[in-house]
């Protein structure tokens, strides 16, 4: 449990680059950005974010029935706390 | 017509949400998700529920935001249609750890992680 | 340097993902998307790549000069290898 | 016309990349670059002198994708103009790393990582 922060913290700190990135591409495309394309922009933004994210995501989580240990999971969460600067 | 003004209410929440005009914000998606029920339109009904928790979650009321959220998961359920679950299981958890219950907020981010791989 | 394999592995995980996102996105927009279009996706996808792997890349590399001492690089590296399953 | 020619040859080039058919994109790579240089269209001339690095580091000779590669650092240093610096800078690095040659990849790693923060 005590790597749930770091859970909402890295997920905050994915959705801001992801936001801010999507508002760049919707602007760089044009006034008229039909509704398909604009969805199709959001589920790619929304997949590779997602997808990058599961590997960590899924260590910080430790449930017991698995091999992956307590310890080990909470070197993952130092870990990541340091290389997202996510303490702050 | 109607689907015309929910359309334009989602897009004024989005941008009352975007520059932290946060009261504003739940009035249009509040309008919107009245609008998407009369109109029987599940996915925009998810997306004014989406709109109404992340007003709410910004303004601090956590409560209440994980009603709002839980709402995209119902509508899931009822319409066979998963789209927006992963956001709301996501969300939902992130409440309930500003909450302190992380007993709760991991059981939600486990389903969040869960579903970071499909589509 | 022994972290340099660890990179070359990143990159390359986190570029399958892109590349596969990136094609689903443009088939879902249509057959006539704008070049403009494309390359505001192009750009979309490795600006939201980039920015998530900046932290993480910046934390495998230890120059000696700055307060990142080699042990903690080093576990930076386990981690990342344990997470996103590097060393298969 | 031949600028026409150009963007479809970027493009074949590029489906047979995908489909690992390496030695054709090398060869459609190959001419989009002497198309480019003849029309003095430094961006196309970025895209094709990555395509070929790509088509020979895909064939695994990495020293003649080095080449390539770095003419894409030639060009944006000769143009004043930057695109494609950062995936070069990776690219070059991973072929070093193929080749043992950790110490020069390290260097260009950095010059990499230096870069994944701008647009």
């Amino acid at each position: 449990l005590e790597t749930v922060p770091t859970i909402k913290k890295l997920r905050a700190y994915a959705e801001k680059i992801r936001a801010a990135e999507v508002e760049k591409c919707l602007s760089k495309m044009g006034d008229e950005v039909p509704k398909k394309s604009q969805k199709a922009v959001d589920d790619l933004s929304r997949g590779i974010v997602n997808k990058l994210l599961h590997g960590p995501m899924q260590h910080l989580r430790c449930d017991g029935s698995d091999s992956r240990t307590l310890s080990e999971t909470l070197e993952n969460m130092y870990a990541l706390n340091r290389m997202f600067n996510l303490e702050t | 017509e109607r689907k015309q003004d929910l359309i334009s209410r989602l897009k004024n929440g989005k941008n009352f949400l975007r520059n932290q005009d946060l009261e504003k914000a739940f009035l249009e998606f509040k309008t919107a998700f009245e609008l998407a029920q009369k109109l029987e339109d599940p996915i925009e009904e998810k997306k004014a529920a989406r709109g109404l928790g992340a007003s709410l979650q910004r303004q601090g009321k956590f409560r209440d935001a994980v009603k709002y959220h839980s709402i995209v998961l119902e509508i899931s359920q009822r319409e066979g249609e998963e789209s927006g679950n992963t956001e709301a299981y996501g969300a939902i958890a992130d409440c309930y750890t500003e909450l302190g219950d992380l007993e709760r907020a991991a059981k939600y981010y486990d389903q969040y992680i869960a579903r970071l791989q499909s589509d």
